[in-house]
């Protein structure tokens, strides 16, 4: 009887070892020959605070997905997405990033939008050589602190983001006297302080910091944080919040009048200002993570860019926003460096690891101006800011008086730390005649 | 030779309401006493104190020659005093054997945590307990399955496991259907007889009382208004008016 | 006999599958773990509910392990994985002796809600504190050496694999031994009739303390082991919804046998791996779905849907709270 | 801290009190008739807030007037109150009546999961708010600081009108005394003829109702995100815990002293912001442990 039993369950366990592995299993590759498709794993937020950014991305990623099969894929070989939910938490990611890479046989990953999760997924990117392009986080820390082979960033990180926001301030304000901060209560909320106050004290050191204040990450109610800052009255209110959060801010600091009485400086307000429309007054400086934007002085007449905002909008009835261009560079990236390597590769299909030889290096161009990967895995992406004004047309406040700071002159070269690197910026940095301004 | 049990000056009051007023009480070893009184006289209040369920705001209680006032019920359990309840107290997700198997363990002090419970006591003593109780064929039962009766009978032989030298029992008939009661009854004196058990139980009826107790306490409004044998307290004209409703 | 039995060959047939599966699919290796580190948990929690008593602030002791992996880690890397975890273990042990103190006093809702209170200050205090607990980020964990022995990740997970389905199994049958002991049987009293606990000389409170600390000792091992897995802690191994899944899980499987904790973590981390991969989005609602289907159709769980079939099995009544409008009540 | 702040201080938290309370007056008056803790909630708070801000945005696009705006809030509170109270009671809780209090518990759980993503497939993820009217009911200054009328009077306002409004209809309408002798004595109750199961139903949308109507005065303040009912729920347990079940007067004296606390903590000790209503319950509990205004009861055997 026992016998019986266990022999039974051990046919049993086979059969069922047997069909899981029939059901996961990737087909073999030959070296060289060209796949039938490309898989593509994208992990993005689809639930959690974070979807605001997930959700428009991913309409990105399929159409411009749609767009690129098309018109032939790359040289023949479509791209067929297959998209993770970022929501599920650190470990349930994980297990789903390596279930696409160990079954499906997905070679290049897109992870991740939260800094925390490209965190995780970078050491396990390189352990199990699949390339990794980090397409929205800004932890500047993950490619300062190692070498890696297989991963890469096609955008800016947060020391970019910061120097040139700080940069944007200084040149628009430069007499101001306090600054206090309202940051949200996490790695992002932290570390951006971080680098934003180390690039002050080094470019304008008599600013006094008059309130740090760091309400809890997805808090309903800034009363009390408003009602201090009212009393401080700070010249610059700086919030590098995000999603709920920030319209929250942003709408009960507007309800209260502290927005007429200080300069807000929100460098990731760009993602709100559609849904926050009249609650955004003007004359709050704005970014947008990177070199893009939908009227962005140089490129909003572009056809390529014009093209996609007009069918992104039909297809989501909203502008799009930051992630959604990272996305695009993203996309641009994979192809274009799978395209590079083909080419170094005399026109065979190459391995992942000439892919990513290929992509770091690489200089592509998205929707925004050109960005090169450098030799460490970052890329060099332009930073935009603006300050809102109303202007005819549009139901929310815009971006005028754009700046765009060239990437380079605000990114920690290759080899150094960030926290050593901003406290020897100079205040000649503001003088560079490469930062363009546009009047108007 | 020392009561077993001994109360002095013993009293509780919630708010106005007088519980036990200046009770001195003692019974010896041996006895077999029942306390009759009307409802709310104070008769479950003065087992409460006596057993530590409640704390008296005045008075002593000794027991076994020990000063056991203000102590926890299970420090006083501990001397050797069991007690079941007009609401037996059983473990009704347990089957009728481990509850009295649980007795059993909680008489040798330390639980084991990992030896099974049925094999930490004696088994034939949980056998015979059973037996003794007439509960044997429903022993692999849950506890929550048993009629009333059944019910005051495990509550009575839990207590009786801890092999008590005094075992005070709050209405072991109520509930039961009154031509059970004396089966119920009988079954109780046997055990007790057989462990030689001094006991003291709460009872409304005199047929009862006056059959199987050799000394009788009647409560009239916190009060131990005549105790002594049970004719002569049966027949004293306060009991009849007060208690027995018959004068 | 024939209970028993039943489950060794459960257990035999879950572990091996376990193997094969982590062996097979390299990726599986995590989920189980994790899976197995809910059910660690879950056994925790399970003793609890069968005292009656149902903590949403379980999850405390998997943070205060996880954190002391965490911080003796990052403050001395050699230190061996194994240390860590007992000492990870130690320190859930120890906070449990200490909470347990106040916590045995309560019962029912006021039990769960001290629980929950001090698990929602420890969690609010870790997220707070960015420069030393690394904030809602958490604090990475470089991989450490086992047994003295370094290893690459996929030799790393194999043999925490291996090392915490033995564990599971030890400890699922160390916990039944427990339930059926004098002192378990105790504890599962306290569910039914304190009052009688107390005039057959034992404290309750005693009784319910040994339970809470083995259960925050269980809780603990999971949140070490987890950690080391996970390569990483952060605040949310401690909050209250992963208490409340470990509530969850110990209905779902019941709590009837310990066995039934794994059987609950593996239906859960089966619906969650499902949903992540077919249903985005909609996994909680998933999970709601079949919680509410096992409570009406199955409320003794797993564990009870499967004794009922085996004729051997001892009836229990479905009762896992004490304030019930029945017997025993507390009346004013 | 001087004077000035601590009444800046308390300014703030009387409003983020209001609330409180009156979400945490619905979870304790479900949980004193049905002896239910309703984990739901919080998913009634969000589901206000969300239908709140949709009919503001509606009644704002019309130009609406100000009261209908309000009248809109309450609406909101209502319908939410009335169809998902109604589901939950009729649909879920009545067939867990006579299983153990945590297989109900646990069953508000799952209706939480449940509800958690049904909101996340109505509303989709991006934040929704509807601020128009409180630009319209205007601001004032305390002390050189700026407030809105919404928040600093009308929250408060509607929140204790709600409490007095409740014990008036307890002790002076037929419905509410039948709603007290059942929260009393369920059994008695119906053996006098009262129909307890009615009245539960009625008193489970009245709590779902005060919790929407949490969710829909938040909504013209704040943004309604996926998982904004999940801080709350927790937030009003302690509340409701702190109280002693069942306690409506309680609620309110808790709900005030965790709002103010909590104000007081952003001023001097920010980082215990998060934990203090918890300290608070840990506190109180360990000193009382039925909460501030149980009385407890002694067990008869």
């Amino acid at each position: 009887m026992k016998g019986n039993h266990v022999k039974s369950l051990h046919a049993r366990l086979g059969a069922l070892v047997a069909g899981m592995s029939l059901l996961f299993a990737a087909p073999a590759l030959a070296q060289g020959a060209k796949p039938a498709e490309l898989k593509l794993g994208i992990t993005t937020f689809s639930s959690g605070p974070a979807s605001v950014f997930g959700v428009p991305a991913k309409a990105a990623a399929e159409q411009w997905i749609e767009e690129f099969n098309a018109a032939g894929g790359i040289n023949g070989v479509k791209i067929t997405p297959v998209f993770i939910d970022e929501g599920l938490g650190g470990d349930k990611l994980l297990t789903e990033y390596r279930r696409v890479v160990q079954e499906q046989g997905v070679k290049v990953m897109l992870s991740a939008i939260s800094s925390g999760n490209c965190n995780i997924v970078a050491p396990v990117a390189e352990d199990l050589k699949v390339l990794n392009v980090m397409w929205d986080c800004g932890t500047e820390k993950l490619l300062e602190d190692r070498r890696y082979k297989y991963v890469v960033r096609t955008q800016a990180n947060a020391v970019t983001e910061m120097v040139a926001t700080v940069v944007y301030l200084l040149k628009t304000k430069p007499d101001f006297k306090t600054i206090a901060v309202v940051n949200q209560d996490y790695a992002w909320g932290r570390d951006s302080w971080e680098i934003f106050r180390n690039t002050l004290q080094a470019l304008k050191p008599d600013v006094k910091v008059v309130a740090e204040l760091f309400p809890k990450f997805g808090a309903p109610d800034f009363s009390t944080e408003i009602s201090r800052l009212q009393a401080l009255k700070p010249d610059v209110i700086l919030s590098t919040s995000w999603g709920g959060d920030l319209d929250t801010f942003v709408r009960q600091a507007g309800q209260r009048g502290l927005m007429k009485s200080s300069l807000f400086v929100l460098p990731l307000a760009e993602s709100s200002a559609e849904r926050l429309g009249a609650a955004l007054p003007e004359g709050v400086i704005i970014g947008a993570r990177g070199d893009h934007y939908f009227l962005h002085p140089e490129l909003k007449d572009e056809p390529k860019h014009k093209a996609f905002v007009e069918k992104f909008r039909a297809r989501t009835r909203s502008y799009p926003i930051y992630p959604v261009y990272h996305m695009v560079a993203a996309l641009q990236a994979v192809a274009d460096g799978h395209n590079k390597a083909i080419k170094a590769n005399k026109g065979q299909w190459p391995s992942t690891e000439q892919v990513a030889g290929a992509m770091h290096g690489l200089e592509f161009k998205g929707l925004t101006r050109a960005v090169k990967i450098r030799e460490d895995g970052q890329g060099l992406e332009d930073q935009l800011l603006g300050m809102t004004r109303n202007r005819a047309g549009y139901a929310f406040p815009v971006m005028e008086n754009m700046m765009i700071v060239p990437a380079d002159l605000v990114t920690t070269p290759v080899g150094q730390k960030s926290p050593e690197w901003v406290k020897t910026l100079k205040p000649d940095v503001l003088k560079s005649d490469r930062i363009k301004v546009y009047a108007k | 030779m020392d009561a077993l049990i001994r109360t002095e000056g013993l009293s509780l009051s919630f708010g106005g309401v007088v519980a036990a007023d200046n009770i001195d009480f003692r019974l010896d070893v041996g006895e077999r006493l029942a306390v009759i009184g009307q409802n709310g006289a104070g008769k479950t209040t003065f087992i409460n104190i006596c057993t530590g369920f409640l704390k008296p705001t005045r008075g002593r209680v000794w027991f076994d020659g020990k000063d056991v006032t203000g102590m926890e019920p299970r420090h006083i359990v501990r001397f050797g005093l069991g007690r079941s309840f007009q609401l037996p107290q059983l473990f009704l997700d347990h089957t009728v054997r481990q509850c009295l198997e649980i007795s059993a363990a909680a008489r040798q002090g330390r639980l084991s945590f990992f030896k099974p419970l049925a094999q930490s006591v004696n088994r034939r003593e949980i056998e015979h307990t059973l037996e003794l109780v007439s509960l044997r064929e429903r022993g692999s039962e849950l506890a929550s399955s048993l009629p009333e009766g059944q019910r005051k009978l495990l509550d009575v032989a839990m207590a009786l496991m801890l092999n008590p030298k005094l075992l005070i029992m709050d209405e072991p008939t109520s509930g039961v259907a009154s031509e059970d009661k004396h089966d119920l009854m009988a079954t109780l004196m046997r055990a007790l007889d057989e462990r030689k058990v001094t006991s003291w139980f709460v009872e409304h009826d005199v047929d009862i009382v006056s059959r199987y107790a050799t000394r009788v306490a009647a409560w009239i409004a916190g009060k131990v208004a005549a105790d002594g044998p049970p004719a002569e307290v049966l027949a004293s004209a306060a009991v009849r008016r007060e208690i027995l409703g018959t004068a | 006999m024939a209970r028993l039995f039943d489950i060794r060959i459960l257990t035999i047939a879950g572990s091996l599958l376990c193997l094969i599966l982590g062996l097979a699919f390299p990726w599986s290796k995590t989920p189980i773990i994790v899976g197995l580190c809910f059910g660690i948990a879950t056994l925790g929690v399970a003793a609890m509910v069968r005292a009656g008593q149902v903590s949403f602030g379980h999850a405390m002791y998997a943070c205060i392990a996880g954190y002391t992996v965490a911080f003796l880690a990052r403050a001395w890397p050699q230190l061996d994985g194994l240390l860590l975890i007992l000492a990870g273990v130690g320190a859930s042990l120890f906070a449990g002796a200490i909470v347990g103190v106040f916590v045995v006093r309560y019962r029912g809702i006021f039990f769960g809600m001290l629980n929950l209170a001090i698990s929602m200050v420890l969690y609010s205090v870790i997220g707070k504190f960015y420069a030393i607990t690394g904030g809602t980020d958490g604090l990475r964990i470089n991989r450490p050496t086992l047994l003295g022995i370094e290893f690459e990740r996929a030799g790393f997970e194999t043999v925490l694999l291996v090392g915490t389905l033995l564990a599971a199994i030890g400890l699922g049958i160390l916990v039944q031994r427990y339930f059926q002991s004098a002192s378990g049987e105790a504890l599962a009293g306290i569910k039914t009739n304190e009052t009688r606990l107390e005039y057959l000389g034992l404290s309750a409170r005693r009784v319910l303390w040994d339970g809470y600390l083995f259960s925050a000792g269980l809780v603990g091992l999971s949140g070490a082991l987890f950690a080391l897995v996970q390569g990483l802690v952060t605040p949310d191994i401690g909050s209250w919804l992963r208490s409340g899944e470990f509530v969850f899980i110990a209905i779902l499987g019941g709590s009837g046998h310990a066995i039934g904790a794994f059987l609950g973590a593996a239906v859960f981390e089966l619906v969650k791996l499902f949903a992540a991969a077919y249903m985005t989005g909609i996994w909680q609602m998933l999970l709601g779905i079949t919680l509410i289907v096992v409570i009406l159709v199955a409320p003794e769980g797993i564990v009870g849907l499967l004794m009922k079939k085996s004729a051997l099995a001892t009836p229990r009544r479905k009762s896992p709270w004490g304030t019930r409008r029945e017997e025993n009540k507390w009346t004013p | 801290m001087s004077f000035e702040l601590l009444m800046l201080a308390a300014a703030d938290g009387f409003s983020y009190a209001g609330l409180l309370f009156l979400v945490s007056l619905g979870l304790t008056l479900i949980f004193g008739v049905q002896g239910i803790l309703n984990v739901a909630h919080g998913s009634l708070y969000a589901f206000g807030g969300y239908t709140a801000a949709t009919l503001a945005i509606w009644a704002a696009e019309k130009q609406a007037p100000t009261w209908v705006l309000l009248a809109a809030l309450v609406l909101a509170a209502l319908v939410v109150g009335v169809i998902l109270g109604g589901i939950l009671e009729i649909g879920l809780l009545r067939r867990v009546q006579d299983k153990d209090p945590v297989l109900q518990l646990l069953v508000t759980f799952a209706a939480f999961l449940i509800f958690e993503d049904l909101q996340r497939l109505i509303w989709g993820v991006s934040p929704y708010s509807s601020t128009e009217v409180v630009s319209r009911l205007g601001n004032f200054d305390i002390f050189g600081i700026t407030y809105t009328a919404y928040q600093l009077l009308l929250i408060p306002a509607v929140a204790f009108g709600v409490y007095l409004g409740l014990l008036f209809a307890l002790r002076r309408t037929r419905l509410g005394k039948q709603i007290i002798a059942v929260t009393h004595h369920r059994e008695v109750a119906t053996a006098l003829g009262i129909n307890a199961r009615k009245i539960g139903l009625i008193a489970f949308i009245m709590g779902a109702f005060l919790g929407a109507l949490g969710g829909a005065l938040a909504a013209p303040t704040t943004s309604l995100v996926p998982g904004v009912g999940t801080d709350m729920i927790v937030l009003s347990f302690s509340v409701v815990a702190t109280a002693g079940l069942g306690q409506i007067t309680g609620a309110l004296i808790t709900a005030l002293l965790i709002g103010l606390a909590r104000s007081v903590a952003v001023y001097t000790v920010p980082e215990l912001e998060v934990a203090v209503p918890y300290l608070i319950m840990v506190a109180v509990l360990l000193v009382r442990p039925n909460g501030l205004f149980t009385v407890a009861q002694a067990r008869r055997i």
